[in-house]
């Protein structure tokens, strides 16, 4: 097992090398450079060439990344100009804040989709599944920014349960404080997620309810509750588990929309804020950091699924 | 002017004033303060940055449009006055009030030296330098007293230009505490030679890379202005408390004052129907929610903005270049312009049709009579009879060809072959649905009048990067280019365009040249009369250098009613000192 | 790469794929109640949106200033008119042609692109599977949100860039589909049975492996279509749309959006209501594959 | 058992009946009445066989009496588990029933069983469902049942999982969970299907004793004749969905009186019925060339995390021209894995493999293509053999398309010929796999290594899912066929009976290494090595009588290879 998880820890930094090489790449194809973002339509061509010059983008292409390695290496992320602080700054600032979001949107999600879509399959092409099916599919085709909206105006306005805002504080235990400003940005966060959760929950569940040993454990005369929950249900979390993985990306695209409407500044809206500005170091970090999480986060769910699927645990080569 | 800028002391709700309490303000959204220090680096000029700098550290002149119009502001200033002027109209004697800093030494003009003697010898750094500009045309900076100096320009120039744009750029800073060049390093007069001088600004514009440390660093707590920092989180909250060691004429009347940083425009109008903010802004989408808004007791005022807005067009560019060169082209399509019609369905009468180089708002002595009108009215037909009377004929989809080549009277002009269609390319910045419905608003008028617009967008940043003056005749990239969804061009209070206009002026991107501009830019700089600028302001109105559209106000401000003293300064910054609570 | 590393899993589609005939599919497929609904609602929308024009006319290029934002009504106007005077009907009947056509071009591109690179991947296994895994890792590591950005400043914004945007985004995740599946077929014994007497890889790869991953492809590329067509609105909010005056039903909606306060719902319901009836109707498309294919249940 | 026991279970009142019992699947315009109206006493103690043609009901019956047809299933008339009838029952009292009254094996053991939870686990549950019991005695009982099933190691095995447990041990397990709470009655469907002669004994032994000490009545389905005269006192015999006839075991198997009965038992492959001469006088000169020739091959599976697994052990092989060399062994001996090594799907970790002359290694590309041509192959499982997306047609023809025979009127032409030839409808060429049998299926696999005429046919278990009729037909066909075309043929089988019948010589493996290797008539009836005796003395034959004399030498030298072990 030890050398397994070194082997996908060495595949994982091999992952993040090619990421920064596309990003790098990406990147320095922009038209024009950050320069006269940074400094405004007022700046002089003297002080864009200064300003290039001190950023090392008149160097070799190459060359500017092969300091950017050196300077990752040292755990140095770079400094953002638009910020005027360092990337690590930053992002040590915001991705607590992104994760606790996106964390808890997951946890909820999770939570509310795995039962549904096991309920589902059991009651499978009966009412009960069609109409969730209907709201889940609302719930898919629904954007987020669309249905932060709604939400904002009906659970805010209309009725006023919660705050418009996520929690202003800058530690995590001043937003936990706050439990129902949390509530908006969350359940914005977690009903695409159910809405997919769930789909891939029925289906898996599905399957696994033609398999055979579904059978053999009912001629036990096991009760069907413990039949569904013991023997489908551990079965089925496998595919859910996988794809939770390879979910980051995506989640982080969804923060960017709920940290924008519910003035939460996180990951996803520095991203958002330094790509107006082609802020490069702070692109460059956000994606570093995001990849490396979606590379942790597919490893640590192939560790959780090795958990849950004993064959797993012997089919690594 | 429509209830924007000046004078906004108005509003309702009058009652008593009283002195203390709290207001929070919405800082424009997804922008938070990342510089602190009086020393303008670029990249960090933002308005919101110079408001609290202002706080702290009042400028030697100050500028407001509290009068009504934009003018000096001698209660936000350092100085007591104007400037005296010599004679030869060369030397400026300036003379500091009672100021004194927050450690209770006095504020004096070796105070202002130190800020002079840095700029200096940092020229490079600093973000305001134009070469020949300040301070390469002070000729000698002079310290008469402990309160007055005294400046001599290189020549004699328009005084309102050089005191608006050029002494206006100058701050006092304690030389007695910043004058060092380390931490622990002693503090001298490192600044009175250029190499000690580049060693402090070093030092300073290190210190001020910190964010995190702005609320504790002993330097800034050294201040002279109404307001000292309490807080600052690099999110972008910042907590301004008043300056208890404050001795000039402009104290706080508030005793804190919250500056909340949103991340999108819905974001800080949600905290607006929530209570949450004091002083925050409507996106002008929500315009409908205003009787809403008022509802919670709020008032709704415009925020005019100290700018001007036009799409440049690319005199050099090989295919359209030719086209934007004719004076009747470019009145054609400007008279295809329906600004009112923007500025009243488009903007929801939030964006102030601009009709020449000064901003329309204040209106002020720079303002031509000819610019105070639209010499190009909204006419189609009127666009379309220029074009034919021009040797142009309407095609088969109403595009107009060139039928009669040629350089006379009623032929085409200068380089434009026959058959050649009159259209061009706007190239133009994404994420704005106002700027998209205007782009579709003028395509489809410029249609009317036989002019083919295609619109082609992208991300602001790309449109600035892509738009930038290019060799005649080659193929720029670009034909015309709209950039000012948020305002283009903020102009210093006195509105010379020379950057904008001038032929050889750093932003004058599409390559304009005329030499008559050119004087006149030129003798706007150094003439005394008003109306040398408002002969600019007429040439370039009638000459149109680019196609002049609707500026948007700086924002629809929604304001307490129970918080007065607020004005809404038209260069973007706000003056908190001023604000008070109303019982 | 490691068996471990099984990609997210398709959607909504059974272990064992079996074959029915083609016809027999499609059969099963309009059978299948919701499946119907979901090819009618297509079918509707497509005529909707490209026949529409012939039986409402109304010109998207000519803006009036006069009649924009008229309610749902008035004289003309049955869906009322937008920010600066189109007509909504009209425009959602264009709307719809650039939301179609870019979903399903690039739902296309994204499965062909993913079928081929997932069934190689796979079919080979060991290192070229490790190498080329990789590369979808670092690929779906890159948050699409980054990858639309840079490619929005790099590419002038039209339906062809779109798609191909798009498409290059979509096609990590159906390749990954495909090579899972194609990692357990190659040690299946029919592919065994073709090795042993001489069978090319190319001809395994095409006739075997690919043929028998057509659940899992033809579900997850209705999937894609769907997700296409609400990426283009996530992309249209982050103003990286088409430029106007052409439109998509996802730009549309995040217009309209912006406009939730002022009372306008008429630019917020249209297309909303479009986008979600497209992408239900495609995923009951693919719900109704998922069954069609599935022959435990269908026997 | 025992007259004795035999009478006093007549007396008892039946533990299992079903009367008039009719199971229909509407399935819309496709109905199947798999069962028309069956009849079945079980008593306590006893075991009733219910043999018959595939399809013919067996399974769908059991399942009626555990509850546990699919929902869409139509049942009519009476069920009785005790007295109790299963068709009127609710979830809960069913759910009470089961395991409890009534406890079922499963064909497929492997599937049969969660994939992810512990062996014991799964078995504790079934205790659990029906006892109040700690989790210490659950693992105590857990325990006895293990040793009960002859499971080796049982504290070690509980802990794990089925996919690290062999086929016969996962067998082991489903009957340790169904006879968990001593039921009264237990219903094995195929519970030797998959496995081996050997543990083929070992679970009728299992069940016997079963039977014996607790009186447990068993329904026993099977298609072997010779495991229903060994562990039978009834047979019923079914085909389409009735039951055909019944009565003693004995009684049925010696004297048929259905012609169905008869014409299943006539096909029945019995071991000692005569074999084939092996060519092995000619002399050296001209003997046939080898067309396969495997020399000192050892095959190991590599697993990370565990040591190689030694599947072939330094094996020598060769199969000549017109000559079917027989490959016997227990499941897991390693015979798929020498006839995918010899096809170079496996790697050989050592040694040399010539196919057709030709050095393995050395058949890559275009050239090791055109060797490929002569090798015709069946692989040992029919379900998995054939594309499901190609029709059966296609399927067979398509070693031809590779290798761009003939034109595709031709190759049309040939597959039907081909289809005749294994007895198929020339139709079924445009039918898709699953719309086949097991046995059709399997048939096909064999039309298709003929397709091409080949030099060299590897056959893997080519007969296992037939029905003894069917398999008759298929066998005679091969030896018919090779006789013609003189192919060399490694042919692999659990079965001795088939082997014996088809077979020149015989090699026979145990752990990847071959123990005896010979003539057919001397290894199989004057075997030299105790593991082949084992094997020939474990093979039930179809008379209950003259079984019960072979079970009796079975066990002595089994006893006696145990001493010989131990001593
Ligand atoms: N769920 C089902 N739906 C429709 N038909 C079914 C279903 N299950 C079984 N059948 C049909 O019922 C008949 C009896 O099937 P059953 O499984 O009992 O056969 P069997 O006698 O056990 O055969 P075998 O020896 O091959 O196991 C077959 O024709 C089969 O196709
Ligand atoms: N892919 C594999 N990985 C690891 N071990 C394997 C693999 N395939 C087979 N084995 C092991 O190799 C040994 C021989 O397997 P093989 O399939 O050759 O047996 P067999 O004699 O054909 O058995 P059966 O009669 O059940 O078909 C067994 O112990 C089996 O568990
Ligand atoms: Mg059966
Ligand atoms: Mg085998």
């Amino acid at each position: 097992m030890t050398r397994y998880v070194a082997g996908r820890l060495l595949q994982a930094v091999v992952v993040v090398l090619i990421v920064t090489v596309i990003v790098f790449a990406l990147l320095h194809s922009l038209p024009g450079g950050p320069a006269r973002a940074i400094l405004g339509i007022d700046a002089t061509p003297a002080q864009m060439a200064d300003f290039n010059h001190q950023q090392g983008f008149d160097q070799p292409l190459v060359v500017q990344y092969l300091q950017y390695l050196g300077r990752l290496l040292h755990g140095d992320l770079g400094r953002s100009f638009a910020l005027n602080q360092d990337v690590s700054a930053v992002v040590t600032q915001r991705l607590p804040k992104t994760l606790l979001l996106t964390g808890v949107s997951t946890l909820v999600a999770m939570a509310v989709a795995v039962p549904l879509g096991v309920w589902q399959a059991v009651r499978r092409n009966r009412a009960g599944d069609y109409v969730v099916t209907a709201l889940t599919f609302l719930a898919y085709s629904t954007p987020a920014f669309f249905l932060a909206f709604l939400a904002i105006l009906l659970f805010s306005q209309a009725i006023p349960l919660f705050p418009a805002q996520a929690p202003q504080a800058d530690t995590l235990a001043g937003i936990l404080a706050e439990p129902a400003a949390l509530v908006l940005p969350v359940a914005t966060g977690a009903v695409t997620a159910i809405a997919s959760f769930s789909r891939y929950m029925r289906s898996s569940t599905l399957d696994n309810l033609a398999e055979d040993y579904v059978r053999t454990a009912r001629a036990k005369g096991t009760v069907e509750r413990r039949v569904i929950w013991r023997h489908v249900g551990r079965n089925s979390l496998t595919p859910v588990i996988t794809m939770l993985g390879y979910h980051i990306p995506v989640l982080f695209g969804g923060a960017l929309v709920t940290e924008s409407i519910f003035n939460y500044p996180g990951m996803g809206l520095a991203f958002w804020n330094a790509a107006q500005v082609s802020d490069y170091p702070v692109l460059l970090g956000v994606v570093l950091v995001i990849a490396t999480a979606t590379v942790i986060g597919s490893l640590l769910a192939d560790l959780l699924q090795a958990l849950i699927d004993p064959r797993v645990r012997g089919a690594h080569r | 002017a429509c209830g924007g800028g000046a004078g906004q002391q108005a509003g309702t709700g009058g009652g008593a004033p009283v002195e203390g309490g709290t207001a929070s303000f919405a800082q424009p959204a997804g922008s938070t303060p990342n510089w602190i220090l009086p020393l303008g680096v670029p990249g960090r000029t933002a308005s919101f940055n110079q408001s609290i700098r202002d706080a702290l550290w009042p400028p030697v002149l100050s500028y407001t449009a509290e009068s009504g119009k934009l003018g000096l502001d001698v209660k936000g200033s350092l100085a007591t006055a104007a400037p005296a002027w010599s004679a030869d109209g060369r030397t400026a004697t300036i003379t500091l009030g009672g100021q004194s800093w927050s450690d209770g030494k006095p504020v004096t003009s070796r105070d202002v030296e130190f800020w002079f003697n840095l700029i200096k010898a940092n020229t490079s750094g600093w973000t305001s330098y134009v070469k020949g500009n300040f301070p390469d045309n002070v000729t000698a900076f002079t310290t008469v007293d402990d309160k007055s100096f005294s400046m001599t320009f290189d020549q004699a120039y328009n005084q309102q230009w050089a005191e608006a744009n050029q002494i206006s750029l100058m701050y006092a800073m304690p030389q007695h505490a910043w004058d060092k060049d380390s931490d622990a390093g002693p503090v001298g007069d490192l600044d009175r030679d250029p190499a000690g001088a580049q060693r402090v600004w070093t030092y300073l514009t290190g210190q001020a890379s910190s964010l995190d440390t702005y609320a504790t660093n002993p330097l800034w707590k050294v201040v002279d202005g109404p307001f000292t920092l309490d807080a600052f989180s690099t999110t972008g909250r910042v907590t301004l408390k008043k300056n208890p060691a404050y001795t000039g004429p402009d104290a706080a009347h508030l005793d804190t004052v919250d500056l909340l940083p949103f991340t999108s425009e819905d974001a800080a109008f949600n905290a607006v129907l929530a209570g949450d903010v004091d002083y925050g802004y409507l996106p002008i989408a929500s315009l409908a929610q205003k009787p809403r808004v008022e509802g919670l007791k709020y008032r709704v005022q415009n925020w005019d903005g100290w700018a001007i807005n036009f799409a440049p067009y690319n005199f050099n560019d090989a295919t359209a270049g030719p086209l934007f060169r004719q004076d009747y082209v470019r009145q054609a399509i400007q008279r295809s312009v329906d600004q009112d019609g923007i500025s009243k369905v488009i903007w929801k009468g939030t964006a102030v049709p601009t009709y020449g180089p000064v901003p329309q708002q204040p209106a002020g002595d720079s303002l031509s009579d000819a610019q105070k009108t639209n010499l190009y009215p909204f006419d189609t037909a009127a666009a379309q009879a220029q074009l034919t009377g021009h040797g142009w004929q309407p095609g088969a989809d109403g595009i107009v060809v060139c039928a009669r080549p040629g350089t006379g009277a009623d032929q085409c002009g200068d380089g434009i072959a026959a058959g050649t269609r009159l259209q061009f390319e706007m190239y133009s910045q994404s994420g704005s649905s106002e700027t998209d419905a205007m782009m579709q608003e003028l395509q489809s008028s410029l249609a009317k009048a036989g002019i083919a617009m295609t619109i082609r967008t992208a991300p602001l940043n790309t449109v600035l990067a892509d738009t930038k003056p290019c060799a005649p005749g080659a193929a720029c990239g670009w034909q015309a280019s709209f950039f000012g969804a948020r305002g283009a061009w903020y102009l210093n209070p006195y509105p010379l365009t020379d950057r904008q206009f001038s032929t050889p002026g750093t932003g004058n991107f599409g390559s304009y040249s005329n030499p008559e501009t050119d004087s006149l830019e030129l003798a706007a700089r150094v003439s005394n009369d008003p109306s040398a600028m408002q002969a600019v302001s007429r040439q370039l109105a009638t000459d149109l250098p680019g196609m002049w559209l609707p500026e948007p106000v700086y924002q629809v401000s929604a304001i307490k009613q129970d918080l007065q003293g607020v004005s809404q300064d038209p260069q973007a910054v706000i003056h908190p000192q001023r604000w008070y609570r109303t019982k | 790469m490691t068996a471990v590393a099984q990609p997210p899993p398709v959607p909504e589609v059974p272990a064992t794929v079996p074959a029915p005939r083609a016809a027999s599919v499609l059969r099963r497929l309009v059978r299948h109640r919701l499946a119907a609904a979901g090819l009618v609602v297509v079918g509707l929308l497509v005529v909707f949106s490209f026949l529409g024009p012939l039986v409402h006319p109304a010109d998207q290029s000519v803006t009036n200033l006069q009649e924009a934002s008229l309610p749902p009504g008035s004289a003309g106007h049955l869906l009322g008119t937008d920010g600066v005077g189109h007509d909504v009907l009209g425009r959602l009947m264009i709307g719809g042609r650039t939301s179609l056509i870019i979903g399903i071009a690039t739902g296309l591109l994204a499965t062909v692109i993913g079928t081929v690179y997932g069934a190689v991947s796979g079919y080979f296994g060991g290192r070229v599977d490790a190498v080329m895994m990789r590369v979808v890792d670092a690929g779906i590591a890159i948050p699409a949100l980054f990858l639309l950005l840079t490619a929005a400043a790099i590419i002038r914004p039209s339906v062809t860039s779109m798609v191909l945007i798009l498409g290059f985004v979509s096609w990590l995740v159906p390749a990954r589909l495909v090579r899972a599946e194609a990692l357990s077929l190659r040690t299946r014994d029919y592919v065994a049975a073709v090795r042993a007497v001489g069978g090319s890889g190319t001809r395994i790869i095409l006739r075997h492996i690919v043929p028998n991953t057509v659940g899992t492809i033809t579900v997850n590329a209705t999937f894609q279509v769907a997700d296409a067509i609400l990426l283009i609105a996530y992309v249209s909010f982050l103003g990286l749309g088409v430029p106007p005056p052409a439109t998509d039903w996802g730009g549309m909606l995040s217009d309209g959006v912006t406009n939730i306060y002022s009372g306008a719902w008429w630019l917020i319901f249209p297309p909303g209501l479009a986008i979600v009836l497209v992408v239900c109707a495609f995923n009951l498309i693919g719900d109704g594959l998922r069954d069609a294919f599935e022959i435990r249940r269908s026997r | 058992m025992t007259e004795a026991a035999a009478d006093s279970a007549a007396d008892s009142a039946p533990v299992l009946t079903v009367r008039d019992l009719r199971i229909s699947f509407p399935g819309g315009e496709s109905r199947v009445d798999a069962v028309r109206g069956v009849d079945l006493e079980l008593r306590r103690g006893e075991v009733l066989a219910l043999v018959g043609e595939s399809g013919s009901g067996k399974s769908v019956t059991a399942l009626a009496a555990m509850g546990l047809l699919p929902p869409d299933a139509q049942v009519a008339g009476r069920l009785l588990v005790g007295d109790r009838d299963v068709t009127r029952l609710g979830p809960a009292e069913l759910r009470d029933m089961r395991g409890r009254e009534i406890g079922m094996v499963f064909q497929e053991p492997t599937t049969a069983l969660n994939p992810v939870l512990t062996v014991g686990d799964q078995i504790g549950e079934a205790l659990t469902n029906h006892e109040n019991l700690t989790a210490a005695q659950v693992r105590e009982r857990t325990l006895e049942l293990l040793e009960a099933v002859g499971i080796p190691e049982p504290a070690e095995r509980m802990r794990a999982y089925p996919h690290q447990l062999s086929g016969g041990l996962c067998q082991r397990v489903v009957i340790a969970m169904a006879v968990a709470c001593n039921p009264a009655v237990i219903i094995a469907d195929e519970p030797t299907t998959a496995l081996d002669v050997t543990v083929q004994a070992q679970i009728m032994r299992l069940l016997r004793e079963l039977r014996d000490s607790r009186g447990t009545a068993i329904l026993l389905i099977t298609h072997n004749m010779g495991v229903v005269a060994d562990l039978a006192d009834r047979v019923a015999v079914m085909r389409d969905g009735v039951v055909v006839e019944v009565g003693t075991a004995e009684q049925v198997l010696t004297d048929p009186q259905h012609e169905y009965t008869t014409a299943l038992l006539a096909a029945v492959p019995r071991l000692g019925s005569g074999s084939r001469a092996a060519a092995t006088d000619e002399p050296a000169a001209d003997r046939p060339p080898t067309v396969l020739h495997l020399q000192d091959v050892r095959v190991e599976y590599r697993t990370l995390g565990r040591p190689a697994v030694r599947a072939v052990d330094d094996v020598t092989l060769a199969v000549r021209r017109g000559e079917v060399v027989g490959l016997v062994g227990e499941s897991g001996s390693g015979k798929s894995t020498i006839g995918r090594c010899a096809l170079g799907l496996v790697p050989a970790t050592a040694g040399h493999v010539t196919l057709l002359g030709v050095d393995q290694r050395r058949l890559r590309g275009s050239r090791g293509r055109r060797v490929r041509r002569g090798v015709g192959v069946v692989l040992q499982n029919p379900a998995s053999a054939l594309d499901p997306r190609m029709t059966v047609g296609d399927s067979i023809a398509e070693p031809m398309v590779i290798h761009r025979v003939g034109s595709r009127a031709e190759r049309q032409q040939r597959v039907r010929r081909l289809l005749d030839d294994v007895r198929l409808p020339a139709a079924a060429a445009d039918r898709y796999p699953h719309e086949m049998s097991g046995g059709q299926r399997q048939r096909v696999g064999l039309a298709r290594a003929l397709s091409l005429g080949p030099d060299l046919v590897i056959a893997d278990e080519p007969t296992s899912a037939l029905d003894v009729s069917v398999q008759e037909t298929v066998l005679r066909l091969l030896t018919e066929l090779q006789a013609v075309h003189g192919f060399g043929c490694l042919f692999i089988s659990h079965d001795l009976a088939v082997v014996e019948s088809v077979a020149h010589r015989v090699v026979v493996l145990l752990g990847g290494r071959i123990v005896e290797e010979g003539a057919t008539q001397d290894v199989l009836h004057r075997p030299r090595e105790d593991y082949t005796r084992l094997l020939i003395s474990s093979v039930p034959v179809p008379d209950p009588v003259q079984q019960a004399a072979r079970r009796a030498a079975a066990d002595a030298v089994l006893r006696e290879s145990a001493r010989a072990l131990a001593g």
